[in-house]
């Protein structure tokens, strides 16, 4: 394993010294309880606005803590849920008289820890919700499995929910946007090559030289299949198929469109996807009116990328266009 | 079947912990087939927390030692075993109640409650490619042995052996519950990790208790 | 090679074009010059700043091209300096009555193609003047060599210059303050793995396993020496002590700090780096000021880091802090 | 020896060109070793443009060809490269003048404002490890073998093992000028990417000649 790393138990903690270091004004880092939040949260007139979920898909989540978006992370280690505790003291840290959301992407550990944490907050009379995000098509919905996985997707339910609970919405009213939002969005994901998790130190997965994994969840999990390397335009065809058709969105849409980076794929491939996505959109009459090229919600050092759609109308629009300060930035 | 105490549960919870830590990359690595390969780790880093806090935890009963432990894990263990593996010993140590030493029958009832708990908790059954596919297959063998008449270390011998087959027949299942669930059919051909942990864990603890569970 | 490309020779002109799809209104693309430049540029009442260099590098610099940074980037192919062809239609596009700042970094083929294309530009009555940035300690200077490389910390020349430009000042002043921020700029990398160039389709060079290379440039060029890999902590100090020692930086300067990743190592990664670096700068009395993690001058896929450091005073500072628009964004 | 008409200049040229095309992986490989790898890369893309606008070349004389062979290179090739040769070209260009043949000594006068060009051009001299270091001593072999009476097969094959031997010795030399030079003492033991492919297109013109230059 070759990666900036020490002691690997310590690399989620470093990583967030290092992020409360950068941002002296605007974070406060809780190391008891692995938590980062702004230094001016909560505020009695704010739904404060917390994301749980494991570390090693940033800038997610703890990197966007800030105006116009979250008010806590709770990130638990590489690719696991935050423990119950870390998601109670959470909760009562960012306590607020409109309440406290608790975004959680849709996976087993996660919505464990939150249920548990909520219900541990509330017995202390603290008001809060969960509102749980599943924008991944990669695997069909099922009633034997516990239904899509939260993906990149959530960018966009984080930055609209952000954007209500600053303007002062009500807790019911951030929960309607934030699912609406998350209702409109759906992803995929493609794996150039496995991810390496500091503690484990080697690939979690095998990938042949001539392999990619379609529909990679960002935790490597497998997706729809294993299939062999093709170029950038037919990969982005296939990625895009799955989600248009899930919707499904339609001729006459106008949509916002990520092209998200897992970690390992540098910004310039991420651009070539971008413009081949658009341009099939543009042929099946879909408009692009938003664009987002970047890393968002990344696996680690994985080499891939996922595309996502958001369906959008003028309320979203404006959510999404709201201002926001975060800590990744580039100037 | 004579009855255990503080000592055997001390013996038995501390070497389930010793498991968890000495296994951390195997764990992991069973995780990674088609999971997200933290299973290992995260044990690990709870069961840590329990051997460094061992002397300290409140033995004022059996009860309250394993509730004890339980909270201790579900505050300290992240993914999705924290809270399964944190409430079956909360469920347990529920069961167990204010005694200082437990009857076979108390243990099968105990086991019985942690299945439940895990169930409830995680919304899984039998057949879902879980640790309880290796938990109600051993629980039904000790009750078995039980009322055959074995003394614990022979019950815990069977279960071993149970265990291990039963975490082996998993491989042939396909995964409904949690993050391998995604895979579908492709889940199928491993076995399910945390199966597979329970199983070792329950070999390890067959082993101390040969070697020091009478005494 | 598994990388989202087409046609490797068509790796440039289809990520330009993706930018151009996804910045439909503040950026134009010139596909026969290969150009990409503000919308809006060039202004009569604006020094034009043009940053020219081989592609590679993304985000640097042609999606640092907006508002209060570049009115222009002329990149030329993977690592090759644009041809002067280029250069010389650059200029012209961007002629501005109070004239054009050329950046350029100080290599051989970005030179000549720069000087040649501004000796055509002038031919032409433009007012054209050359900036050159060469920040990169990692290998002495000599009169042997061409002198130092410049690296990651053009981009807070571009920020300054482009700042002073944005306000009005005069080519002479602009350049004044280019100069200033460009001497007291130095810079150093390490190389985890080497990159792979599209058209090459295999990695640059040959890393073993355990081994670094410390002080690599940007296009994976040798640098210092090849070592054997360590742990984060102890390649920060190397960087720094090397950066640190060469203006030297000293007790009771303000410094920005950026760690800026080669384009393959995740940002968690970079906030390790960040820590480490924070903590040794506080040790030697040296304080940061001002915090840049991100990806800004990559070398593709490659994984890796360079660490910047550049010596504040009041007039810098202001510079750094002004606003901008660019299309590197996350919201 | 006889003089040279437009006819074998572009046999020379086209030939130049299509060892730049045909040898594109091989180049990146040299420059990959102390420089960046996009030496091919680039002389191919370029030479492949000569090649495109082949027929349409001004060829009212030999002067006038070679400077517009040299405005391609320089409009089209990046990196080092394009500057470097494109100056080469229009510099032997400028030398020949408005005729219609060359005579040898005509040719070593273009090679040697060439030489001055690219001398200019890099503010590089021999032994910076360059392709200075092949084009001299190539230019000193033709001149010799001018004044020994050899024709221009002979001169040709002469100048073509000089150039490899020349290229050759360039990896006991270090980089004081280009990407390489960054690695000072590292550079040693390997052949300079620019040398190695003059002498290897020189070997391609060799040959080319041996088949049709007499024709
Ligand atoms: N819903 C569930 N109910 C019960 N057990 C589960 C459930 N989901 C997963 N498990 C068990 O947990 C194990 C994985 O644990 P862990 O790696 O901590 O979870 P995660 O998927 O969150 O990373 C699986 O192998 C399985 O035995
Ligand atoms: N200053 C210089 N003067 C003359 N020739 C040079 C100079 N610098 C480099 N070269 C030649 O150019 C070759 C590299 O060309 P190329 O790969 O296009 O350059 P770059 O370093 O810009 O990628 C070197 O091998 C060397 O022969
Ligand atoms: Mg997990
Ligand atoms: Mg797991
Ligand atoms: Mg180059
Ligand atoms: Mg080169």
């Amino acid at each position: 394993m070759k990666k900036f790393v020490n002691n690997p138990q310590q690399f989620v903690p470093e990583m967030l010294e290092g992020l409360a270091l950068a941002n002296p004004h605007s974070l406060r880092y809780v190391p008891e309880h692995n938590l980062v939040m702004r230094a001016d949260s909560p505020s009695d007139d704010r739904v404060s606005i917390v994301q749980g979920s494991g570390s090693g898909h940033e800038p997610a989540h703890v990197m966007i803590v800030g105006k116009g978006m979250l008010d806590a992370a709770c990130p638990g280690d590489v690719f696991a849920a935050p423990p119950m505790n870390y998601v109670y003291e959470t909760a009562k840290l960012l306590a607020s008289p409109k309440g406290v959301l608790l975004l959680v992407n849709n996976y087993t550990g996660d919505r464990m820890a939150f249920d548990m944490g909520k219900e541990m907050a509330e017995s202390e009379g603290i008001k809060v919700e969960i509102l749980t995000i599943n924008d991944d098509v990669a695997v069909k919905d099922s009633t034997y499995t516990v239904g899509r996985r939260g993906v990149a997707g959530n960018f966009f339910v984080i930055k609209a929910v952000g954007a209500a609970a600053a303007r002062g919405d009500e807790l019911d009213e951030v929960i309607r946007v934030g699912k609406k939002v998350n209702d409109v969005t759906r992803t995929m994901g493609v794996a150039l090559t496995a991810c390496t998790p500091p503690a484990k130190g080697s690939p979690l997965f095998e990938l042949g030289d001539d392999e990619i994994e379609m529909g990679v969840g960002i935790h490597g999990e497998p997706g729809r299949e294993r299939k062999k390397m093709t170029n950038a335009d037919a990969i982005v065809d296939e990625l895009l198929d799955a989600v248009v058709t899930d919707l499904p969105y339609s001729s006459g849409d106008q949509v916002a469109l990520m092209v998200n980076g897992l970690g390992g794929t540098p910004i310039s491939e991420l651009y070539i996807l971008f413009r081949r996505a658009h341009q099939q959109l543009a042929e099946r009459g879909i408009t692009v009116t938003r664009s987002y090229v970047n890393e968002y919600c990344t696996s680690l050092d994985m080499a891939g990328a996922s595309l996502t759609l958001v369906k959008l109308d003028e309320e979203i629009d404006a959510l999404l266009d709201a201002p926001a300060e975060v800590p990744i930035r580039v100037f | 079947m004579s009855s255990t105490g503080q000592q055997q549960v001390d013996l038995v919870v501390r070497t389930i912990a010793q498991a968890a830590v000495d296994n951390e990359k195997y764990f992991g690595d069973l995780d990674a087939v088609v999971g997200d390969g933290d299973f290992g780790y995260s044990l690990a880093r709870g069961f840590e927390n329990v051997l460094a806090g061992w002397d300290d935890v409140d033995r004022t009963d059996i009860g309250t030692f394993l509730k004890k432990i339980g909270m201790v894990i579900t505050a300290r263990i992240g993914g999705t075993s924290g809270p399964i593996w944190g409430t079956a010993f909360m469920r347990a140590g529920m069961t167990a109640g204010a005694t200082d030493t437990l009857t076979g029958e108390q243990v099968v009832a105990m086991l019985r409650a942690a299945v439940e708990g895990i169930k409830a908790r995680g919304q899984a059954e039998v057949g879902d490619k879980t640790l309880l596919d290796v938990l109600v297959p051993v629980t039904d063998r000790l009750e078995a042995e039980i009322a055959a008449g074995s003394d614990a270390a022979q019950a815990l011998a069977a279960m071993a052996a149970t265990a291990q087959e039963a975490a082996e027949a998993t491989a042939d299942m396909v995964a409904r519950r949690g993050r391998a669930s995604y895979t579908g059919e492709r889940s199928r051909g491993s076995v399910d990790a945390g199966a597979m942990g329970v199983a070792v864990i329950l070999g390890r603890i067959d082993e101390a208790w040969q070697r020091e569970g009478a005494s």
